[in-house]
């Protein structure tokens, strides 16, 4: 690996890291560690909660290193997801489970490629409506042949595996996605994605296969997304088109990942980790108005906070900063 | 425009909401049950007809008694409930909430097979009793020797389309109707098992299946479908369908006059809106489920429902789900204290008196349920049931 | 001077529907030489250069560089091949410094640089076109100047073998003028390749050694300054038919 | 022939769906994301009307539609209007409109839930046969048909030859150089907004007499309206117009010869050939 290019303040490093980036890496390690406790002192509700936060944080995660550079908002995760828990619906009595988690990214992986080579001329509003309706294709395609070929079984996914293991699973897939996104950030790839973000055509003029990059993107979160889904599965025990495809799943990935802010890598897990919180506050303590109540929620921060945690993180930073060259 | 100007009308609504929900009042000996289902979502049209009303005349019911019997005194019922928008991963963790968090005693099953399902795993970790009120599955051997908590009470895929055969079976062999049957069913886990299971049995005891097609959830027109039915003249008609398709199929089953002596369509027939809005036209349409309504405790119960919850329940769930919910009473009086495994034996060796009859028990799965019912004046009576007495007898259906 | 091709230009059309924007285009360009490409408002010139960079794609013709076809190429595979530009709206990447700006010139252009590499090249544009002590600015707060600047580093930075500036010098008041036309004056001893588009004609001469006039799409007149600019066809196609 | 006739009949329907999110977009640029609760509250609206007060659903557009038209007014000045003032971007506000009105659909079902409950909702009115060339069909399909042909037209009308309909077209081309021309954008986008809400909350009183609905359904109607129009092209009501009936076509078309278990995804498979080939939809027009 190289080191990046525009040093500015290299006074201090450690393996070309900066020191910036060796606190963030510690940081990160620190907080994985503390993560991967959660199990030994909850198993009940706490790990519930803690794998859906984990399960949020690796979609709007992985949908971010795609749509947080390019801005291009795609609602498909749900056509991964349910793609990756069908892999392991109807594989699990052929293969073991570590293979069929493999087979769902490659699955993923080689269809996010079909829809990224199919959508290079779409773009805004076009792009977000198009990757909805194929997620609903998919969904139609699946539940056809389902009922064409498929025999009444194979939509239990009834294993041992239980729920701290999937936590602890989806903690490394968390991980590896981290390492990703900081891996593409300082690579020639991150650096190419910023630019088609700011402007394509710039971007296409310096040399850069605009098509390429963001192809290859939209493949890493797909697999990924498709991976999240294939993991869950046993968590679901039984399978259907409508619950693994839905495309509130999609919206609320999104959502997230906007709401946390969706151009810097740790971004995301700052949305998700309120939005499940109050989310689940508001399932605990208005179970009759919930729908209600979220649509508040939602409201309020939307209107309070316009551009994510980040943004308003951001912006008391550079308060800060200037009061700080002040003094 | 003020900036913040228009947060205020929504704040005060969040005070509002906060203040409208009830705290239960807390006595000196009480037992908390907790339920998580539907209120939102693609599933909350059939909960809030067959689940929810009955979870509160359960526990109106059982609270105006003075609460559940046990050896330290009587125990009101302190009821948490919960809404997982039709969606597992919710639903599962309204399970576990319920079951750390709020450390409920017992928890009601959840509605619908995939969410009975999912939770099953957390049902069994925490040794709650999961008796399934709405769960159809042909897996049933797999899942009680996987989970030795959970009960079925619905029957299995297998059961529900061999009576429907054997109804038409029976209706062939009185003359009324000839071996041409034309099956659909809706593109879903349900519709595909229901279809699946029949197909053969049809074959087997010598129908034709003259059209058998399926079609996706949420088709806003269903002309097409009952068109080509209509188009390959079957004698019987049968659709393993869910509720918006069932109403959707029959609607136009009777605008296009498909006219069979035999009409059948699944989930959702025994509502008392399909009653209410097809009437009189209603007469003669079999559909999944059925009861007796005539039944002395099941017109006692049909009369409280109305009384406390203001609405009719359907013919099939509501039922059921009440009696799962007696079961779990009567298991708990039996036992006399809180003491979660004591309660799911008791289950398994006893026999319980519930308003859809007895139920007893084998093997973690109730045998005898009821599998078709007809609309006949005005009520949707069962006719077919896997050892339940009072089945009417079948009419043919009359034409629109 | 030597006499190799750095671009040749052969029957290059366009058409947008039914409009002929661009008409059977052909002409040359010497390595090291700099071309003028003038002509009135709507003649033709951004789109001819957006034909030449791959920004838009030609209806008919072909194009090389060094003796090499790029008919038809991708605006990255073009770029790759050596040809840099500036736009005639200037186009800053919004959220990025002018460092990165810069540097986002030299990472995937003809001559590709990483690393420490890329640090001593980007500081080496940087002074040339006189951003010195910059580099760490958001490109959001530059002068209008300045944003010219770092366009035309992220230009230069891939060291390429043909620039194309379109009307870079537009919109600049006399003294910055002056700033730019010795900058690009610069480029020009530096021996590179240019094309500039540009209607101010002082500039023109100044900076020149040959021009090419177009009119409604098509070229009609080609030499030195001074020859294209007394043309009378030139006169008239600038005056309009009237004033002839 | 039955395969067009009932195809249309259920083109009419989705011209219903989609014709309000058309101007909802196309004009105030709001993707409204809150456009199927807005039709099922309409659904819910003639249900109360015909079980309550015996009145024809096709009578209660007379109240629904002012009511929904003034409903969606305020909503755009109290919550869409701040967000176009914030927006920099075409795109920042696409994002922000996207988020407020999935906030506003849960508001408007959790509002439906309280005041109706979730179960299902489906009652007979003109459920007839009625004879076209030997075949029957619904009337009440009919009827909404028939009002649906006539709010496509009168809209169609509308936008083309009245001077505020000029006006809608003018900001929905370009709504910066319509500004510069005089025209009032922040009121011609509310008028719209509310219009748009109107014809939604209409198309779902009517499409309530042959649909089974409750409270959480919207968003299935949202999807559909949301492919419709995307697919005729965001700028340009005839393309929605065009594709629902087209839609309507290919789906009975495929139900009727193919299997009724692929109308659904022929639907999305039609949608994304026509993007895939008209990347700004059928009637978009291509910005260079």
């Amino acid at each position: 690996m190289r080191r990046r290019y525009y040093g500015g303040r290299r006074r201090w490093e450690f393996v070309g890291m900066t020191r910036r980036e060796l606190y963030g890496l510690l940081t990160g390690i620190i907080i994985f560690a503390l993560a991967s406790l959660l199990p030994l002192v909850n198993t009940g509700y706490g790990l519930s909660l803690g794998v859906t936060i984990a399960m949020y944080t690796v979609l709007s995660t992985s949908w971010a290193l795609f749509s947080g550079p390019t801005h291009y908002i795609s609602l498909a995760t749900a056509a991964f997801f349910g793609l990756g828990m069908y892999v392991v619906g109807g594989g699990l009595e052929m293969y073991p489970f570590p293979i069929l988690i493999l087979i769902a990214a490659g699955v993923g992986a080689v269809l996010a490629g079909f829809i990224g080579i199919a959508t290079l001329r779409l773009s805004g509003v076009y792009f977000v409506i198009f990757t909805l309706g194929l997620a609903e294709l998919i969904r139609q395609l699946v539940t056809w042949g389902q009922t064409t070929l498929g025999t009444s079984s194979g939509l239990y996914v009834l294993t041992n595996i239980d729920e701290k293991m999937i936590y602890w699973q989806l903690l490394v897939l968390a991980a590896f996605v981290y390492l990703i996104g900081w891996w593409i950030n300082r690579s020639k790839l991150g650096f190419a994605l910023r630019i088609i973000g700011n402007d394509e055509k710039v971007a296409a003029h310096s040399g850069i296969n605009t098509a390429l990059v963001k192809v290859l993107l939209f493949m890493v979160s797909g697999s990924i997304a498709a991976v999240t889904g294939a993991l869950l599965a046993p968590r679901w025990t039984y399978i259907e088109p409508t619950i693994a495809f839905s495309p509130m799943l999609s919206f609320l990935v999104v959502i997230m990942a906007l709401i946390g802010g969706a151009h810097r890598l740790w971004g995301p897990v700052l949305g998700v980790v309120p939005f499940a919180l109050v989310w689940d506050l508001i399932t605990a303590k208005f179970p009759n108005q919930t729908a209600l109540m979220l649509g508040i929620a939602f409201l309020l921060i939307v209107y309070a906070i316009p551009h994510g945690f980040i943004g308003l993180g951001e912006k008391y930073w550079a308060k800060y900063k200037v009061w700080r060259d002040r003094a | 425009m003020n900036k913040f100007s228009f947060h205020k009308p929504l704040i005060t609504g969040v005070a509002i909401a906060a203040m409208a929900v009830s705290i239960s009042a807390v006595s000196a000996e009480t037992i908390k049950i907790g339920a998580s289902a539907p209120k939102t979502g693609p599933l909350a049209g059939g909960s809030t007809v067959s689940y929810w009303p009955n979870v509160k005349l359960w526990v109106e019911q059982v609270n105006a008694r003075g609460g559940i019997k046990l050896k330290s005194g009587k125990a009101k019922i302190e009821l948490i409930e919960y809404d997982d928008r039709t969606n597992p991963g919710e639903a599962i963790k309204n399970i576990q909430r319920l079951a750390t968090q709020d450390k409920v005693d017992f928890i009601l099953a959840p509605y619908g097979t995939g969410f009975n399902l999912a939770t099953a795993p957390i049902f069994a970790k925490f040794n709650y009793p999961l008796i399934t009120h709405t769960a159809i599955t042909d897996k049933i051997d797999v899942l009680t020797k996987r989970y030795p908590n959970i009960f079925f009470t619905l029957g299995s895929t297998t059961a529900f389309s061999v009576s429907v055969v054997n109804i038409l079976k029976k209706m062939r062999a009185d003359g009324k109707i000839g071996s041409r049957v034309a099956m659909v069913n809706v593109a879903d886990a349900f519709g595909i098992e229901m279809a699946n299971a029949a197909r053969p049995v049809f074959k087997k005891e010598g129908f034709e299946i003259v059209y058998d097609k399926s079609y996706p959830l949420g088709s806003p027109d269903l002309s097409p479908v009952i068109r080509g039915a209509k188009a390959s003249k079957p004698d019987a008609f049968v659709a393993w369908s869910y509720p918006p398709d069932t109403f959707g199929l029959t609607a136009q089953a009777k605008v296009q006059g498909l006219n069979v002596k035999a009409y059948y369509t699944a989930v959702a027939t025994a509502f008392p809106a399909f009653g209410g809005k097809f009437g009189k036209a209603a007469e003669g349409i079999l559909g999944a489920g059925g009861i007796n309504p005539d039944e002395a405790a099941m017109k006692k119960y049909f009369a409280a429902h109305r009384k406390v919850t203001g609405k009719t329940p359907d013919y099939w769930a509501s039922g059921m789900v009440y009696a799962t919910f007696q079961i779990l009473e009567k298991a708990i009086e039996g036992v006399g204290t809180k003491d979660r495994k004591a309660v799911i034996n008791y289950i398994k060796n006893n026999a319980f008196k519930t308003v859809m009859g007895p139920i007893k028990f084998k093997n973690q799965n109730n045998e005898k349920f009821w599998t078709v019912g007809q609309w006949q004046g005005g009520k949707f009576y069962g006719v077919s049931s896997t050892g339940r007495p009072g089945a009417k007898s079948i009419n043919a259906k009359p034409k629109w | 001077m030597t006499e190799v091709t750095a671009l040749s230009i052969q029957n290059v059309s366009k058409n947008f529907g039914g409009l002929v924007a661009v008409d059977q285009m052909t002409f040359d360009v010497m390595e090291h030489e700099v071309v003028g490409l003038i002509g009135p408002n709507g003649s033709g010139k951004t789109t001819m250069l957006n034909l030449i960079s791959g920004f838009l794609k030609l209806s008919s013709g072909q194009v090389g560089v060094f003796g090499k076809s790029i008919t038809g190429r991708s605006a990255n595979r073009i770029a790759r091949r050596g040809i840099a530009r500036t736009f005639q709206l200037v186009r800053m990447l919004p959220s990025m410094t002018v460092r990165e700006n810069v540097a986002a010139g030299g990472v995937f252009g003809y001559q590709r640089y990483w690393g420490v590499e890329l640090d001593r090249r980007t500081n080496f544009v940087i002074e040339q076109v006189g951003l010195g002590g910059k580099d760490a600015m958001p490109v959001v707060a530059l002068t209008y100047i300045d944003q010219k600047r770092v366009e035309l580093a992220r230009a230069l930075i891939s060291d390429p073998q043909l620039i194309l500036l379109d009307e870079w010098l537009a919109g600049l008041n006399p003294k910055e003028m002056e700033i730019g036309i010795k900058l690009i004056n610069e480029l020009r001893f530096e021996g590179r390749t240019l094309i500039i588009v540009e209607h101010y004609m002082d500039a023109i001469r100044s900076l020149c050694d040959r021009c090419i006039v177009m009119n409604s799409g098509a070229k009609i007149a080609e030499g030195s300054p001074h020859e294209v600019l007394s043309d009378p066809e030139v006169v008239r196609a600038y005056l309009g038919d009237n004033d002839a | 022939m039955d395969i067009i006739i009932i195809g249309m009949l259920l083109g009419g329907a989705y011209a219903l769906m989609a014709m309000g999110l058309q101007l909802q977009y196309g004009v105030a640029r709001i993707m409204n994301l809150a456009n199927g609760e807005m039709l099922v509250a309409g659904s819910f609206a003639a249900f109360w009307i015909f079980t309550g007060y015996q009145y024809s659903p096709v009578l209660s557009i007379v109240i629904v539609a002012p009511l929904a038209f003034g409903a969606n007014w305020l909503i755009y000045k109290i919550f869409m209007r701040p967000l176009v003032k914030r927006a920099k971007s075409e795109g920042q506000l696409e994002v922000d409109s996207i988020l407020s009105t999935f906030g506003q659909s849960f508001i408007l079902v959790g509002l439906m839930l309280a005041l109706f409950g979730g179960e299902y909702f489906s009652y007979s009115y003109l459920e007839e046969p009625f004879e076209i060339m030997g075949e029957a069909y619904e009337l009440n399909r009919i009827i909404a048909f028939l009002f649906s042909a006539v709010l496509c037209g009168s809209l169609y009308f509308w936008l083309n030859r009245t001077r505020l309909g000029l006006t809608f077209r003018a900001v929905s081309v370009n709504a910066e150089a319509a500004g510069l021309v005089g025209i009032n954008v922040p009121r011609a986008a509310a008028l719209a907004f509310g219009i748009g809400g109107a014809v939604t909350a209409s198309g779902g009183a009517l499409l309530s007499m042959f649909l089974t609905f409750d409270a959480s359904v919207g968003v299935i109607f949202t999807m559909k309206a949301l492919v419709i129009v995307i697919m005729g092209g965001v700028r340009d009501i005839r393309g929605t117009i065009l594709i629902a009936f087209v839609l309507g076509l290919a789906e009975t078309a495929v139900a009727s010869l193919i299997d009724p278990g692929l109308t659904l995804a022929a639907a999305y498979f039609l949608f994304i050939i026509i993007l895939l080939f008209r990347p700004e939809g059928l009637f978009g027009r291509r910005s260079v």
